[in-house]
């Protein structure tokens, strides 16, 4: 994937931020939204979570307007920043299960500032001082034989790459490169889970994956292969839905399986 | 041997009688078991274990007391014995880096994303892979992990007691030598993470805002209500530098 | 740092001022010129001359008394600073030499068929020459089996109950110690091995990885186990008879 967000053209208004996002140059949706929520100049406890989604949202249509195609990582998390979205513009209904904007836009500042956390503790590790680059060990050790029990060492890891490589070797490689065609539901619930964690209450996400994940023309067949594999994940027990009447917006919550153990299921 | 011995009145001219001085009234057996234990840990390059110090000093000798000792005694000099989660080394002084990374062996420099995974494995340890991507927001990349394990700073610990039993990863004895760390304990900032809760898996309660909205028109607004939270309270308003 | 420092009056209590004390009152430079030398001796995989010496330490230092001070410094420790040639080295003091150990067990690393062979008994366990042979698609040397063997980490379980009676070979309790495992189970499956980037995520649908037995030495439905007759005939047990 190429640049994705070249914006120089000649009819962006004054006001319009200009932005050059190199979406190769991302660690994936959660750390693009990272530095979108930096390039607010504030704290992240201090971000505007409305302002950030719609930041993220625009950049995602921008993609898609210059008709590039974008990783479902991407997309998924376009359809969970536009559910916020909505749920932060929506006064919540009385007997709602689900969560409140507020709750989800706390969710996604806790799922950034964690991350933030996690590259500035890789920052203070790298800047240690370091075995081989600034403290040495013995340069000419003499043997001692303490600990060393076996005569023969391997590793774990050794054993691994020896056993991984060697069924690979053997195995038939008439290997195919899968084809990804429209995204299942499932697919997309893992992207999601990972992306922004369990949903735990009720949600609405449907519409919003499906705006998403498929272009216009693709969104019946979309709408349909989702909807069986939705239903395929409740036979497992990975999902739960609900519907309150025909034509009604379909709810659907993690069910007691994961998804993971779900998906190994024979 | 030494000349100038008259002249420099502390320096040790009698090996028993000034060692066992020394070692606190601890006796010849002791100040005997320090330069054991010092030869040992000398000669290996690699860190050598309590245990194993305890099963080639003699009987009866306490190896923590002992190391300890020797840890004071190298405290100033221009190699520091280091404590590594229980196994003990000989490392050249921190300060004189600038002496010597001259001619050093370029080391391998990890990406940006494999060290991002491997600060996530060490701060949340034992973590699974599904939890790593959890907290990346991202897929683990092709060779990332295995790059990892490759360094011998990251192992597979076990599996996780859980439907599915996944494997689950964690830091090695080479990742606290490399890094310079006596335990895991030490981290850095690793308390006031935790502290803040960003080391848990989930949202900790005290995160969210609990107050439901009273006038709805009030979320239409473009401020999101949640900036009101006093997080610096939280300890979580640490002022970060600008990196990139 | 050094609590104790006043009832035992020649541990360096402050660095500068006691080196600079130490050294004769040749001065903090001087002091800070003998950790130098100190870490880089150290550190050097090779005697370091008086001459590199002196290139490295600042300028206007006499090396040579450097040398000679740390030397003293060392005579009665565990580790002893020698001179070899006008070449610099640390070496464990003489007395201490019974620390290390003489006859040497020499660490070796297994060979690539050997490390490929014993991860497939471990996966695939009960499992018989023949189809380890068929799982690695090459011929076994006698010569890898014995040395499995003898590592401690293989051994024979039992006969499969087929025609033929092959023995079966399986791992020891010493296997799931030395790779840090619990139990069997712990060996990481097909998503696992993919999901660290070890195995290709594009493998054809009907590759599979066992699942290792909970129990490592129950007997599989189609094992008998390991009679004296057995080992005798594997030539692993001396016969009764000819005791000659």
């Amino acid at each position: 994937m190429d640049r994705l967000w070249s914006d120089e053209g000649p009819e962006r208004g004054l006001s319009e931020p200009v932005l050059a996002v190199d979406v190769e140059g991302f660690e994936g949706p959660l750390d693009l939204l990272l530095h979108l929520a930096r390039n607010q100049k504030v704290d992240l406890a201090r971000i505007s979570v409305l302002a950030l989604a719609e930041q993220y949202l625009a950049f995602i249509e921008r993609v898609r307007r210059m008709r590039l195609e974008l990783a479902a990582d991407y997309l998924v998390m376009a359809a969970w920043l536009a559910y916020l979205k909505s749920r932060l513009l929506i006064p919540k209904q009385q007997g709602d299960e689900e969560p409140t904007g507020e709750e989800m836009a706390a969710l996604l500042q806790f799922r950034l500032k964690r991350l933030e956390a996690m590259r500035d503790a890789a920052a203070r590790l790298v800047n240690r001082n370091r075995l081989g680059r600034d403290v040495f060990p013995r340069g000419a050790p003499e043997p001692i034989v303490i600990e060393k029990r076996s005569a023969y060492s391997a590793t774990l890891y050794d054993l691994l790459t020896a056993y991984a490589s060697q069924r690979q070797r053997r195995a038939i490689t008439n290997v195919q490169i899968a084809k990804r065609g429209v995204w299942s539901l499932k697919q997309a619930r893992e992207i999601l889970v990972r992306m922004v964690g369990r949903l735990s209450d009720w949600t609405a996400l449907d519409s919003f994956l499906l705006a998403y994940l498929a272009s216009p023309e693709e969104r019946a067949t979309a709408t349909a292969s989702t909807f069986a594999a939705t239903l395929e994940l409740v036979r497992e027990g990975a999902l739960e839905i609900r519907q309150q009447e025909p034509f009604a917006p379909i709810y659907m919550r993690l069910g007691p399986k994961s998804v993971e153990e779900a998906g190994n299921l024979p | 041997m030494n000349e100038s011995g008259s002249v420099v009145p502390f320096i040790i001219e009698d090996k028993d009688q000034a060692e066992a001085e020394r070692s606190g009234g601890r006796g010849i057996a002791f100040a005997e078991a320090k330069r054991m234990a010092e030869a040992l840990v000398f000669a290996s390059a690699a860190p050598v274990s309590s245990k194993a110090l305890a099963e080639r000093l003699p009987d009866g000798v306490d190896v923590r007391a002992v190391m300890e000792e020797l840890r004071e005694d190298y405290a100033n000099r221009g190699v520091n014995l280091v404590r590594v989660d229980d196994h003990w080394a000989f490392r050249t002084a921190g300060d004189l880096s600038f002496l010597m990374s001259r001619d050093q062996v370029q080391q391998k420099k990890l990406s940006r994303a494999a060290l991002e995974m491997l600060a996530v494995i060490a701060y949340h340890q034992p973590v699974t892979r599904a939890e790593i991507e959890e907290i990346r927001g991202v897929e683990t990349s092709k060779g990332t992990l295995d790059l990892l394990l490759e360094t011998g700073w990251v192992k597979m610990r076990g599996r996780r007691r859980t439907p599915g039993r996944p494997v689950t990863y964690g830091t090695t004895l080479e990742f606290l030598d490399h890094f310079g760390l006596e335990e895991l304990r030490d981290l850095p900032g690793l308390d006031e993470l935790k502290g803040a809760g960003l080391l848990s898996p989930r949202m900790p309660s005290n995160f969210s805002v609990p107050t439901p909205p009273v006038d709805p028109d009030a979320l239409a607004d473009d401020e999101d209500p949640l900036t009101d939270i006093d997080l610096e309270e939280l300890g979580l308003l640490t002022p970060r530098v600008e990196d990139d």
